[in-house]
Order: C-alpha cells, then sequence, then structure tokens
C-alpha cells in the first residue's frame, strides 16, 4: 500500500512536471521518471514482462528517440501565450471534468459491484497455469506464460503487429529522407 | 496491496494529465509525450484488470498498445522532422491546412 | 374493288419518285412523272366505280381493310377503305381534277428554275394525302388524310418560301387546321368512349345508341374540324392567306381537295349528324353567314386569286348551309360542280398570271380579252357557272341548295334570302374581276421575264401552252355540261346514285329531298335573274362607268374598308389569341421560369451558405480538433452516467 | 440464343467497350481507334438488341429473358434482369440511337475522342441496365450511374455554362434519388418483418404487394415519384432540363432524351405497381402536372430564340404527354406513353441531331440568326421538315400514334386533363413551326465565310446518323402494330394491378371485338 501511495505521487508529480516544463528535455526526462514508476506497478500487478518491456522499449527506445529529435531540432522554449483563445482553461475545464467523471462512474453500485477487487496472488497463478497447462501445480513464470499466449490465442495480432512494425520503419524512412532532387 | 479503484484511479489521473499535456502545449514533442502519458496509463488499467481477472489478457494487450505506440512514435517523430525541414518551426498551430 | 389501293399508290410512287431519286432526273421529268400517276390513279378510279356500281345498290357500301393499323388493348383502328358512292365520287373529282390541274402546272413551272421536284412531289402527296381522307374507314385514318393535307398545304403554301408572306401564310394555314384537328380528335375520343369503336361500320350502325346530348358534342367537336378545313367562319383566316402559293396550288386547294373536306365530313358522317338537330342547325347558319361574308370581302379585293379565295369560302358556305338544312346530295353535287368551275377559274386566273408575268393585282390587268383569248373564254364560262347561270352547272347545284334552304323543314325563310342575296354578290364580284382583268385599258407591265421570241406573239405575254390549255378546255367542258347529272323534274343519275349512301344504316330513313316542281322552278329563275342582275351591275360599274365606282368606293370608305381589311378578324385573332399567347409564352419564360430556377438555386445557395458558416469550425488546428474530442468524450461520458447507470 | 444471358451481354458490351475506349493506347487526340470501337460497339449492341426485340413475341406479359443470381444475399440484393413489354421497346430504342449519336459526334468529340465516345457507351450500358432491372438495389446503382457519364459529358464537352448547368443536373437529380433509397430501404425492411417467413429481399417480384398502411404506402409513393419525377421531369421540377440540354454536346442530347425517359419508365416498373392504392389516389395529380407541363413547356417553347432551349422545352412537353398517358391509368394510354417514349428519342433525337447540323453550318443556334436556309440545304431542309412534323404530332407520323393513344385513354379516365392538353398539340405546331419558319424559310441571310463552319449539305455520314431515325418515324406512323402488340399485355397488367376490374364499357365493346376480330382475320 505504502509502495503504490509513494509510486503514484511520485508519477503524478512527474507526469504534472512533464507538461508544465519549459524546456523539452526536462519533459523527456519527466517522462521517463514516470515510466520507470510505471513499470514498477506492473511488477505489483504480477506483470514482471510488462515491467521488463516498459523499461526496455519505452524508458530506452522510445525516449532516447525522442531525445535525438529533440537535439536534432533544438526546439527552444516556446513562447508563453496560445494564439488559441480559451484553448488552455478550457483544457485545464474539461479534463478535470473527466476525470470527476470517471471516479463518479467508479463510485457507481454498478460498476462497483462488478469491478470486485484482486484476488490473492496465488489464485492468479493457479488460474493462469490452469489455462495453460490444464494443471494448477505445474510452475509457469509470466514471461513464458505470455509467450505462450502469444503463440496461441494471439498468434495473428501478433503477426499484424510486426507488419505495422515493419510499415512504421518504411514510413519513418520514406519520411525522414531528404528529397531527392 | 492496494485496491483495485485506487489503480484505477491513478490510471485516470495520468490520462487526464496526459490529455490536458496535449491540449495546452504546442510543442507537438510534448504532445506526443503527452500520448504516451494516457497510452501508459491505458496500460496500467489493462495490467490491473489482468490481475483482477485472472486473465493474461490484459497483459498482452498492453504489450501490443506498447509495441503499436512505439511504431507510431517512430513514424509521429519523422513527420515531426520533416514539417521542421519545411517549415523550420515545430509549433503545431503554424500547421493549420486542414482549415474548412 | 381491292383495286382502289392502286390510287393511293401511284401518287405515292410518284411522290417517292421524285422526292427520293428525283435529284438524278431532268427538269423537266417531274412534271410528267407526277401528272402520269395522277392519271393512272384517275384509270384506276373509274374501275373501281364501274365494280361498285355493278353491286346492286343495298350492298354498295364495302370496308376493305388492309392491314391492323393501331391494334392497342381495346382500341383498334385498322387501315382500311370505306368505298361507297360518296367515297368513290370524291375519288373521281379528286383524281381526275388532280390530274388536270396537274398538267396545267406542268406548264406553269416550266419556267421555274429551282423547286420543281419539290413542287410535284408534294403535289402528289397532297392527292395523297386528300385520297386516304376520302378512303378512310374510320375516324382515325381519316385524321391521317386530314393532317396530311394540313401538312402538304403547308408544304405548297410555302413553295415561295423566301417570301415571308408566303412563309407566314403556310404557317398559319398549318396552325389553324391543326387547331380543327385539336377539335377533331376530341371528338373522335368521345366518339370512342360512347361507341367502343372508331370505325364508321360500327358507329353509324350503332349511332342512335347515344344521348343526343353526347351525339351533339361529338358533331360539334368534329365540326370544329370541319370548319378549319373547309375555311369557313370563324376559322376562315388562313384560306384568302394561302393564295401566296403558285396557282395551280391554289386550284388544287380550293376545287378538288382541302376545302371539300370539311363537307365531306359532314356528309360522310350524317347519321350522326342527323341524330343532333342542334348541330345542323348551327352548321346552316354558320354556313349561310360564311356565304355571305365571303362574298361581301370578295367585292372589294384587288388580288384576283384573293377574290377567287373568297369565293370559295362563300361557296363551301353554300355546302355547309346545305348539309345544315339536311340536304347532303345537294351539298356534294355543289362540291361537284364547284370543283369543275372554281379549278376552271382559278386556271385561268393562272394562264392571265402568267401571261403577264406573276403579276396578282386586278388594277395592274385589264384589256387581256384578245390577248389571251383562251383565259378569257375559260374564266368566262367559270364565272357564269359559278353566277348561276343556266345551263351551267352552277346554275343546277346552287339552285338545289337555295330551294332546300327555303323549303327543308330545318331551312327556313331567312337562310334561304341569305342564299339568294348571296348568288347576287356572288355574281357580281366574280364579273367585277373578269371585267377588271379582260376589259378596258392594259394596265400592266410588260416585261417581267420571259423573252418574245420563245412565244413568238410580240407583245410580251407568256402564251399558254397545249399542256395548260387542255386543262382550260376540259374543265369548260366539264363546268357546262357538269350540272345535268341532276335537273330537277328530268334527270336523277346524281341522286340515284348517293342514293345507297343514305340508305346505310339501314336503321335511318335517308332525309331525300326532291326537288323539283312549281316552287323550284320559280327559285331557280329568280336566282339565275339576280346573277345576272349581279353580272350586269358589274359590267355597269367597271367597263362602262368605272368612275363610278371608284366614287362609290370613296364615298362609302368606312364600308369600303372594312370590307378590304376582310372585317378586321385577323386583327382581332391577333389581338384576343395570339398576342396573349405569345405574351403567356415570354412571361412563362421570363418571370415565371427564373422564378423556378430561383427557387432551385435559391435551395443551392442556402446550403452553400450554411456550409460557409460551418466551416469556421474547421480552424485548422490540431489542438482545436482534439479539444473538441474531448468535450464529446466528457458528453459522452456524462450521458451513460446520467442515463444508462 | 436463349441460353445466352442477352441483357447482360446488352448492357456490359457497352459498359466494357467503353473502358476499353477509355484505355485505348495510342495518342489521345487520335480519334480514329476511338471512333472506329465506339460505332463497333455500339452497333453489335444494337444487333442483339434488335434480335431480342423481334424475339420477343408478341403478347407475351412475363419478363422474359430472364437473369437472376445472388448478389448479396445477406440483403436479399440479388442480380436480376428481365425484359417485358415495358422495357423490350426502350432497350431496343437506347441500342438504337446510340450508333446515331456517335456518328453524329465523328468529328466533334471536343479534342478527347476516347473520352467522349468512352462516355458514351457508358451511358449506354447504364441506361439499358437501369431499364432491365428487376431488383431496387440493381436498379438504383444503374440509376446512379447513368448520371456519371452525363455529368461528365456535359462538364467536360459542354457549353460556357457547362459547369453549373452539369452541377445542378447532378445535384437535382440525385437529391430525388435519395430519398427513393430511403424508401425502399424501408419498403424491403417493411416487407421482411411483416410477410411471415418472408427473407430480406429487394426483388421487385418479392417486394409487389407488400403489406403498408395507406400513409406508408403514400409516402413511400411520394419518395419514389420525387426521384421520377424530377428525372422525368414533371412540371415545377424541370428547370434543370433546359440548363442541361442548352449546355450538353448537342449528340450526347440523342441519348439524354433516353436518360429522362428512365423516369417515366419506372413510374410503370415500380411506383405504380408498387404502391397500387397510392398510385390510384394520387395519379390525378400527378396527371394534373402533366398536363400543366404539356401547355406550359409548349408556351415557353414558343418563346424562345435558341434552338436546343426550345428543344429542351418542347421535351417538356412531350414528357408531360408521356406522364399523362401513365397517369391516366388506362391501358391505351400507358401503351400510348410506351410508344411515344420511343417516338420522342426518336424525333428530339433526330431534331438535336439537325439543330446541331444547323448550327455546324451557320455557327449559331440562335433561331433568328438565320433564315431562308431552305434554299441552300434542301436535303438538310427534308430531313428537317420530317423531324419537325413529327416531333409535332403529325397524323400518319409516328409522334401522332402515341399522341392519339395518349389522349385516347386519358380521355376516358381523366376528360377535362385530356380536353387542356390535346390543345398541347396545337401549341406544339406553333412552336415547332416557328423554329422551322424562321430558320428555313423567310429571307436568305447568308453568315459571313468562316472556315470553322461546315459548308454544303447533309454528308453521308450525316445522313447515316439520321437516316435510322427517319426511318423510324416513318415506320412508326404507318405501321405502329409490331410496337403496339408488343406492349398490350404488360400495359394492360399494369393498369389492371392498380385499378378494379374495369367494367364493360358500354354493350357496344362487344360488337367493336366482333369487329376487330373480323379485321384480324381479313388481314391475314
Amino acid at each position: 500500500m505504502f509502495l503504490f501511495l509513494l509510486l503514484a505521487v511520485v508519477a503524478v508529480a512527474a507526469s504534472i512536471a512533464m507538461i508544465t516544463a519549459r524546456n523539452s528535455i526536462h519533459s523527456a526526462l519527466f517522462l521517463v521518471v514516470d515510466f520507470f514508476c510505471l513499470a514498477v506497478l506492473y511488477l505489483t500487478l504480477n506483470a514482471e514482462f510488462l515491467a521488463a518491456v516498459q523499461i526496455v522499449v519505452y524508458a530506452g527506445a522510445i525516449m532516447v528517440l525522442f531525445l535525438f529529435v529533440i537535439t536534432l531540432l533544438n526546439p527552444g522554449n516556446e513562447e508563453t501565450d496560445d494564439r488559441l483563445r480559451g484553448q488552455r482553461p478550457l483544457a485545464v475545464a474539461l479534463g478535470l471534468a473527466l476525470l470527476v467523471e470517471v471516479a463518479l462512474l467508479l463510485r457507481t453500485q454498478a460498476i462497483r459491484d462488478r469491478l470486485g477487487d484482486f484476488p490473492p496472488a496465488t489464485s492468479f497463478f493457479e488460474q493462469v497455469q490452469t489455462r495453460i497447462n490444464g494443471t494448477p501445480t505445474a510452475p509457469i513464470g509470466n514471461v513464458q506464460a505470455i509467450g505462450i499466449e502469444l503463440f496461441t490465442t494471439y498468434v495473428l495480432p501478433f503477426e499484424v503487429v510486426s507488419i505495422v512494425l515493419l510499415l512504421a520503419v518504411i514510413g519513418a524512412v520514406v519520411l525522414a529522407k531528404r528529397q531527392l532532387r | 496491496m492496494a485496491p483495485l479503484s485506487y489503480y484505477f484511479i491513478l490510471s485516470a489521473v495520468l490520462f487526464t494529465i496526459g490529455t490536458i499535456g496535449v491540449l495546452i502545449r504546442k510543442n507537438p514533442l510534448i504532445m506526443f509525450m503527452s500520448i504516451e502519458l494516457m497510452l501508459n496509463a491505458a496500460n496500467l488499467s489493462f495490467a490491473s484488470f489482468a490481475r483482477a481477472r485472472n486473465l493474461l489478457s490484459g497483459q498482452v494487450i498492453a504489450f501490443f498498445v506498447i509495441a503499436v505506440a512505439a511504431a507510431e512514435v517512430v513514424v509521429g517523430l519523422a513527420i515531426i522532422v520533416s514539417i521542421f525541414r519545411s517549415r523550420q518551426s515545430v509549433d503545431v498551430d503554424d500547421v493549420s491546412m486542414l482549415k474548412g | 374493288m381491292g383495286l382502289v389501293w392502286l390510287c393511293l399508290l401511284f401518287p405515292l410512287a410518284g411522290f417517292a419518285i421524285n422526292a427520293l431519286l428525283g435529284r438524278s432526273l431532268p427538269r423537266r421529268a417531274h412534271g410528267i412523272i407526277a401528272t402520269v400517276a395522277m392519271l393512272a390513279a384517275f384509270a384506276v378510279a373509274w374501275i373501281v366505280l364501274a365494280d361498285l356500281l355493278s353491286l346492286p345498290h343495298e350492298e354498295q357500301h364495302r370496308n376493305l381493310i388492309l392491314y391492323n393499323w393501331v391494334p392497342a388493348d381495346g382500341f383498334n383502328a385498322t387501315f382500311g377503305a370505306w368505298l361507297d358512292p360518296l367515297s368513290v365520287l370524291l375519288l373521281l373529282i379528286v383524281t381526275g381534277v388532280g390530274f388536270v390541274i396537274h398538267l396545267f402546272a406542268i406548264g406553269y413551272m416550266a419556267e421555274e428554275e429551282e423547286g420543281q421536284r419539290r413542287f410535284f412531289a408534294y403535289l402528289n402527296l397532297f392527292v395523297v394525302a386528300m385520297l386516304v381522307l376520302i378512303l378512310a374507314n374510320n375516324f382515325m385514318l381519316l385524321l391521317v388524310g386530314w393532317g396530311g393535307v394540313g401538312f402538304a398545304s403547308f408544304a405548297l403554301i410555302s413553295h415561295y418560301f423566301f417570301r415571308e408572306e408566303a412563309a407566314d401564310a403556310a404557317v398559319k394555314a398549318f396552325v389553324i387546321n391543326t387547331l380543327g384537328d385539336v377539335g377533331m380528335m376530341l371528338g373522335i375520343f368521345l366518339i370512342w368512349v360512347t361507341y367502343g369503336a372508331v370505325d364508321y361500320e360500327t358507329v353509324f350502325r350503332n349511332a342512335g345508341n347515344a344521348q343526343t346530348g353526347t351525339i351533339t358534342a361529338i358533331t360539334l367537336l368534329l365540326l370544329v374540324g370541319a370548319l378549319a378545313k373547309s375555311g369557313q367562319v370563324p376559322l376562315h383566316t388562313w384560306l384568302p392567306d394561302a393564295m401566296a402559293g403558285p396557282t395551280p396550288v391554289s386550284a388544287l386547294i380550293h376545287a378538288a381537295t382541302m376545302v371539300t373536306a370539311g363537307v365531306y365530313l359532314l356528309v360522310r358522317a350524317w347519321p350522326l349528324y342527323e341524330l343532333a338537330p342542334a348541330t345542323l342547325t348551327t352548321i346552316a347558319w354558320l354556313g349561310a353567314f360564311t356565304a355571305l361574308f365571303g362574298a361581301l370581302i370578295g367585292l372589294v379585293q384587288t388580288n384576283i386569286k384573293r377574290v377567287l379565295a373568297f369565293s370559295t369560302m362563300s361557296q363551301l358556305g353554300y355546302m355547309f348551309l346545305a348539309a345544315g338544312v339536311g340536304a347532303y346530295s345537294a351539298a356534294i353535287f355543289h362540291l361537284l360542280t364547284h370543283a369543275f368551275f372554281k379549278a376552271l377559274l382559278f386556271l385561268a386566273a393562272g394562264v392571265v398570271i402568267h401571261a403577264i408575268g406573276g403579276e396578282e393585282d386586278l388594277r395592274r390587268m385589264g384589256g387581256l380579252r384578245d390577248k389571251v383569248r383562251i383565259a378569257w373564254v375559260a374564266y368566262g364560262i367559270g364565272g357564269l357557272a359559278i353566277a348561276g347561270i343556266p345551263p351551267f352547272s352552277g346554275f343546277f347545284s346552287k339552285d338545289e341548295i337555295i330551294y332546300s334552304a327555303f323549303t327543308s323543314t330545318r331551312g327556313n325563310v331567312v337562310l334561304g334570302l341569305i342564299a339568294l342575296l348571296t348568288g347576287g354578290i356572288t355574281a357580281f364580284y366574280v364579273f367585277r374581276s373578269f371585267f377588271l382583268t379582260f376589259y378596258r385599258t392594259p394596265r400592266y407591265g410588260i416585261g417581267h421575264g420571259g423573252t418574245e421570241a420563245e412565244h413568238g406573239h410580240g407583245d410580251g405575254l407568256h402564251q399558254p401552252g397545249l399542256e395548260m390549255r387542255i386543262p382550260l378546255i376540259v374543265l369548260s367542258v366539264l363546268a357546262i355540261v357538269g350540272g345535268w347529272v341532276l335537273i330537277p323534274d328530268a334527270v336523277h343519275l346524281f341522286e340515284d346514285y348517293l342514293e345507297p349512301v343514305f340508305a346505310y344504316p339501314a336503321a335511318f330513313n335517308a332525309p331525300v329531298h326532291a326537288a323539283g316542281g312549281a316552287t323550284y322552278w320559280m327559285i331557280a329563275i329568280g336566282a339565275a335573274l339576280l346573277g345576272a342582275v349581279g353580272i350586269g351591275a358589274a359590267y355597269y360599274l367597271y367597263v362602262l362607268r368605272p368612275a363610278l365606282a371608284a366614287d362609290l368606293a370613296g364615298r362609302f370608305a368606312g364600308i369600303h374598308r372594312t370590307l378590304f381589311n376582310r372585317f378586321y378578324v385577323d386583327q382581332l385573332y391577333d389581338t384576343i389569341f395570339v398576342r396573349p399567347t405569345r405574351a403567356f409564352g415570354r412571361a412563362f419564360s421570363g418571370v415565371f421560369e427564373r422564378g423556378l430556377n430561383g427557387l432551385v438555386n435559391g435551395a443551392g445557395y442556402l446550403v452553400r451558405e450554411a456550409s460557409v458558416t460551418m466551416r469556421e469550425v474547421q480552424t485548422g488546428y490540431v489542438r482545436n480538433y482534439a479539444l473538441l474530442i474531448l468535450g464529446g468524450t466528457v458528453l459522452l461520458i456524462a450521458y451513460v452516467l446520467f442515463t444508462a447507470v | 440464343m436463349s441460353g445466352l444471358p442477352i441483357l447482360s451481354i446488352l448492357i456490359f458490351l457497352p459498359i466494357v467497350g467503353g473502358i476499353i475506349c477509355l484505355f485505348l493506347p495510342g495518342r489521345t487526340d487520335d480519334p480514329a481507334a476511338a471512333r472506329w470501337l465506339g460505332l463497333g460497339a455500339s452497333l453489335l449492341t444494337l444487333l442483339i438488341a434488335l434480335l431480342a426485340l423481334i424475339g420477343f413475341a408478341p403478347g407475351t406479359s412475363g419478363p422474359v429473358l430472364e437473369e437472376q443470381a445472388p448478389w448479396i444475399p445477406q440483403f436479399g440484393i440479388s442480380y436480376h434482369l428481365g425484359a417485358d413489354g415495358l422495357n423490350i421497346l426502350l432497350i431496343a430504342l437506347t441500342a438504337i440511337l446510340t450508333p446515331p449519336a456517335i456518328i453524329a459526334s465523328w468529328t466533334a468529340l471536343g479534342g478527347r475522342p476516347r473520352l467522349f465516345i468512352g462516355l458514351l457507351l457508358l451511358l449506354e450500358g447504364s441506361i439499358i441496365g437501369a431499364l432491365s432491372s428487376l431488383d431496387l438495389i440493381l436498379y438504383f446503382v444503374f440509376w446512379e450511374a447513368m448520371l456519371i457519364p452525363m455529368y461528365l459529358l456535359i462538364s467536360t464537352f459542354g457549353g460556357a455554362r457547362r459547369g453549373y448547368a452539369a452541377l445542378k443536373f447532378f445535384i437535382y437529380t440525385s437529391a430525388g434519388s435519395l430519398l427513393m433509397l430511403l424508401a425502399m430501404l424501408y419498403l424491403s425492411y417493411a416487407h421482411s418483418s411483416r410477410e411471415a417467413s418472408a427473407a430480406p429481399s429487394f426483388d421487385l417480384r418479392d417486394l409487389i404487394g407488400t403489406q403498408l398502411s395507406v400513409a406508408e404506402g403514400r409516402w413511400l409513393f411520394l419518395a419514389f415519384a420525387l426521384a421520377f419525377a424530377i428525372k422525368l421531369p414533371i412540371f415545377p421540377l424541370h428547370s434543370w432540363l433546359p440548363d442541361a440540354y442548352k449546355q450538353a454536346p448537342v449528340t450526347v442530347l440523342v441519348l439524354a432524351t433516353m436518360l429522362v425517359k428512365v423516369g417515366a419508365y419506372s413510374f410503370l416498373r415500380f411506383a405504380i405497381p408498387l404502391f397500387p392504392d397510392a398510385a390510384r389516389d394520387l395519379m390525378p395529380i400527378l396527371a394534373a402536372l402533366a398536363t400543366v407541363g404539356i401547355i406550359y413547356g409548349g408556351l415557353v417553347a414558343a418563346a424562345q430564340r435558341d434552338m436546343i432551349r426550345l428543344l429542351a422545352y418542347s421535351s417538356l412537353a412531350h414528357l408531360g404527354f408521356i406522364g399523362l398517358g401513365i397517369f391516366a391509368l388506362d391501358a391505351r394510354g400507358v401503351q400510348g406513353s410506351l410508344l411515344q417514349m420511343v417516338n420522342h428519342g426518336v424525333s428530339s433525337g433526330a431534331l438535336f441531331l439537325i439543330a446541331g447540323m444547323i448550327a455546324a453550318r451557320v455557327g449559331t443556334f440562335d433561331i433568328d440568326a438565320h433564315g431562308g436556309l431552305a434554299r441552300r440545304w434542301p436535303v438538310l431542309t427534308g430531313t428537317f421538315v420530317l423531324a419537325a412534323f413529327s416531333s409535332l404530332g403529325l397524323p400518319g407520323l409516328n409522334g401522332f400514334v402515341g399522341e392519339f393513344l395518349i389522349l385516347l385513354g386519358a380521355f376516358r379516365t381523366q376528360r377535362v386533363l385530356a380536353c387542356i392538353a390535346t390543345f398541347g398539340v396545337l401549341i406544339a405546331a406553333i412552336y415547332v413551326l416557328r423554329l422551322f419558319r424562321r430558320t428555313m424559310f423567310g429571307r436568305e441571310r447568308r453568315p459571313e465565310a468562316n472556315a470553322q463552319l461546315v459548308s454544303g449539305d447533309l454528308s453521308g455520314r450525316e445522313i447515316a446518323a439520321l437516316g435510322p431515325l427517319l426511318l423510324l418515324i416513318v415506320w412508326i406512323g404507318v405501321y405502329p402494330s409490331p410496337f403496339l402488340r408488343r406492349t398490350e399485355a404488360a400495359a394492360r397488367d399494369t393498369v389492371s394491378a392498380v385499378t378494379a376490374p374495369a367494367p364493360a364499357t358500354t354493350a357496344l365493346t362487344v360488337g367493336a371485338t366482333a369487329l376487330t376480330a373480323t379485321a384480324e382475320s381479313a388481314t391475314r
């Protein structure tokens, strides 16, 4: 519980800092903090593989890419006043309204009944193992379980994702290359 | 362990912050980062559900989200780079060719 | 009997040869082809007559069907011929007089540089249409002939289409005839609705099976067509204008074909008219009025062909009067004699016009008696015939009508007196034109075309060739003897011949008016005397004391002008029909069309304006769109929050 | 022959030909290949269409040459074609009119021959498709497909205001179709939800007889009628027509006359059989509007100075006649309308071509700009005479038979309207003769010599384009029974499905029938 609250406070603070920072390098670094917090939270949710991927892909690959682009473009500080009148207060107001609404939704009886709470960690493992191995006893790791799931139930989306990535690579190359004259 | 609704609240807060970030910033890079934050918030919900329902599907979806986010960032950044090349600016408000 | 189709086929072939192949033929050939076709048709017509007469009286009505023409669900019109003494008589007149006129036209048109092929092709077509009209065995086919005649007259009147007045006259003739067609069509629709058929056989046999009101409506509607075609008041205005065509065309229109169609229709549909006394009365009065009206206008016209045109109108008025008082055979008898003497008058006038180079104005003629002697003789014979001087043909036929107008159960003294009086006026104005043309000093200018050497007379006049003389001689003879087929108390050839027409359908008792007796001869002699007085007056005014004529015209200038302008009927129609129609067309096409267009375009304009306003929403700023998305999400969740849960 | 999918061939032969024509190799401005391909395809289509017409036995009532294949079976949409007395003449006529259109545009291809001829062929194919569809959705697809080539033809090859006219034409006519599509969907839904054990279907045959309340029937009928009435067009909805006709290339108008007739035909095929009660109740209103159109179109035509506008408004009047014949709900009237559709295609088609030929010689469509042309070009004048008098309904030519039957039918059921409409014949005489007299008659005014203009009388090619039309004008006038016999059964069935069994007109009908029988035996 303490761990969760700590991580939550850090994550929220970091994200607020990220969207308010003048300097984009700072923003990026605050986002990295966020990613780490979330990775730890994944661990508390027994999602070890996800946590690892979060660190490797997000904090590692994506953020590095961001930093590259930031340094490449060196945009400097953006002007503080907004051309679009009313954009900021409206955005904040609507965002808060969204938050309140979600909170209210969570408070409604129907959703609370449906939601329940976390089962004990052991039952999670047992369930997962039963689904995959047919027996609750044989021990199995999270990574192994996800691997089996990915290549059986989700094999088609998995392959599609690989194509998406390929296309992204091609797209990035096409977009970023200098126009040949 | 914190109750499930705490995770959701945290997810909602992060998502809201991300949303506000997209809306108030003009720097496309920071907007992008805010979008990444929103995706992460969603992922947190997925992972929570996976844990709560004793299913791996939530984690798998989160994995897919990460993969797609990576693709999106790659393309998005490429677009930003090429826009910057042609306009020498990274202010999104300078790009308004969709105006009716 | 089946040979009758050849009568149609020959002129049709003539038309087709001239129209389609004529370009490669020499100029003279066109007229010869057309004339030969007419001669062949005329010859066949005699065979048909012989066939018909070989049948017993009660069987002298044949319905020959060639093919099913318009078969529709519950409606059928065949292409067939209705042969009885009436149609065969008309067949003979049309082909016979038509042939003579064709022959005359060869000479008349010989010097025309262009348009000969067209002229003779249409001349043949005219005859074809008229024959279809005459021979039709049902009302719908009758309408084909009816319209075809209208078309051919349009084409012929506009022969000199480069003259504005000829073009206008042709259009006018066709439009007024189409107005008649409209009436005919409505009448035929009513016939079909009433009798369930449009063929003569069914309709006439069942004529009595309808209410009098319906029959009156039918007959009045058919009458509209007859009035238009025969140039009767109030649809007469096209007739004088139609003189813009070449003279043989005028002869053909006025003598043998077109205008007689109306009379033919009335007599053909006599079983219907017999059942509609109100219509008959209308016809009688219209006819009498037209007779007088045309004669009065004819008094002052200065164009020789126009004088003859108004005399045609007037003579057809007689025929209508006859039909109106139930003397159908008298109407047909006058139609026959009129065909002879009117054709003769027109052709004689044609010779004169031809001779002096196309001049038609009486004021610019004169003294031609010795120059074109044959025309003088022919015109004189025709004039005597139309004036009703015995023993010329007009005497018998006209007096038959006057007698019927006085004595028939449907006639009365007023009608009779009008007819009698008109006879006198007729004699006067016809001989007025005769004297103005042939007597006193020449007033024409010589030298309008034509070389002297060509004709060898040295006076610059075109002398008619043989092909023009023969028709004049033939018609002169016929104009004299043509009336002898029916001499009251002596010869009944004509009545006997036509008797089967009025004996069918048998349900009726044919209205036979056996003219004769003292009353008849008294009226006849009176009419003849009146005619003689007319001629004498004309001689006095135009030969002996020409100054007096001008003096009279000056003294009664108002009347003269009214007559000369044909009672201003044209102007009246122009004011009350033509101008408003044109104004409506303009108003519609200007105001209305623009208004409708404005409504349509206005709808488009509204949409565009709305979209111009709406597109302000599309700022082009990504963040604006994103904000809107967020707003939408908030609203959506709010909706879920407040309703669904 | 019976085994072949004749109708599909008729539809797709020109469409495929058109597509090939659009993508021919070689220089784009080289007309030879496109011309000959277009002519060949259209002549082949014509041949097949004529065989189909001849093979269609007179008196046949049901559809023949039927083809049915599932298309989107989930929604009951099928590829269902069929020919019967209602459409066989029109299909044949479409095929007949296309070769003259192509021949007449031989040298006037706007510099883009492939596009022009390709679009013409596509137009032909889609018109035949719309005419032969028996499935509502299939019909709708062809119905909308007709607009595309027409729009492109106007907007690419049209006159000065082509963009405006094309857009107006397109938006106006497709605005009506949208409601029709909605009505189709509603109808199909009503059919499948109300009839016990009914599968979803858009097949016309299934949908006929769907249970509808009075109000539903009326609204659906009006939705269909609006689309058809705009296309036809019926009086207040006609304002697209003069603009579109004026701006379109003249030779295209030959086929455009078919386009509008699909609207008239569709009343008979769809609106009336699908909603018989509503049709019976609302027809008098439509008949009145058609009558107004006859008189109004005629009067406006009489006030025009431009040949094409004059002819466009005369089309409005003619189409008013066609509409009146249909809306009178009388078998004679319907037969007359079907024949008049053919007549209008032939006569107005010929007149449009002739107007184009005159304009090619004098350089303008203004009827007051020239006169006395008859003297210079006798052959042109002769063809003009024939076409003009056919158009004004001269007895003995084709227009008369159609108009007579229409008015005859209308006289039985809508007497007052028929009487008014008959005067349309008179007005037709006025405006047609005005056109003819102003251009052909009168003092000759020579236009200035211009190398752009055609000189001389009609060429062999122009005669070849007009010849078939003129032949039909005479043929239908003199011997229309081959045409009438083929429409008789269909017209009777269509009308009797709407009206209660008609009482015998009078006792005389018996006699008339007997006479007809005699007449027939005599013919044999």
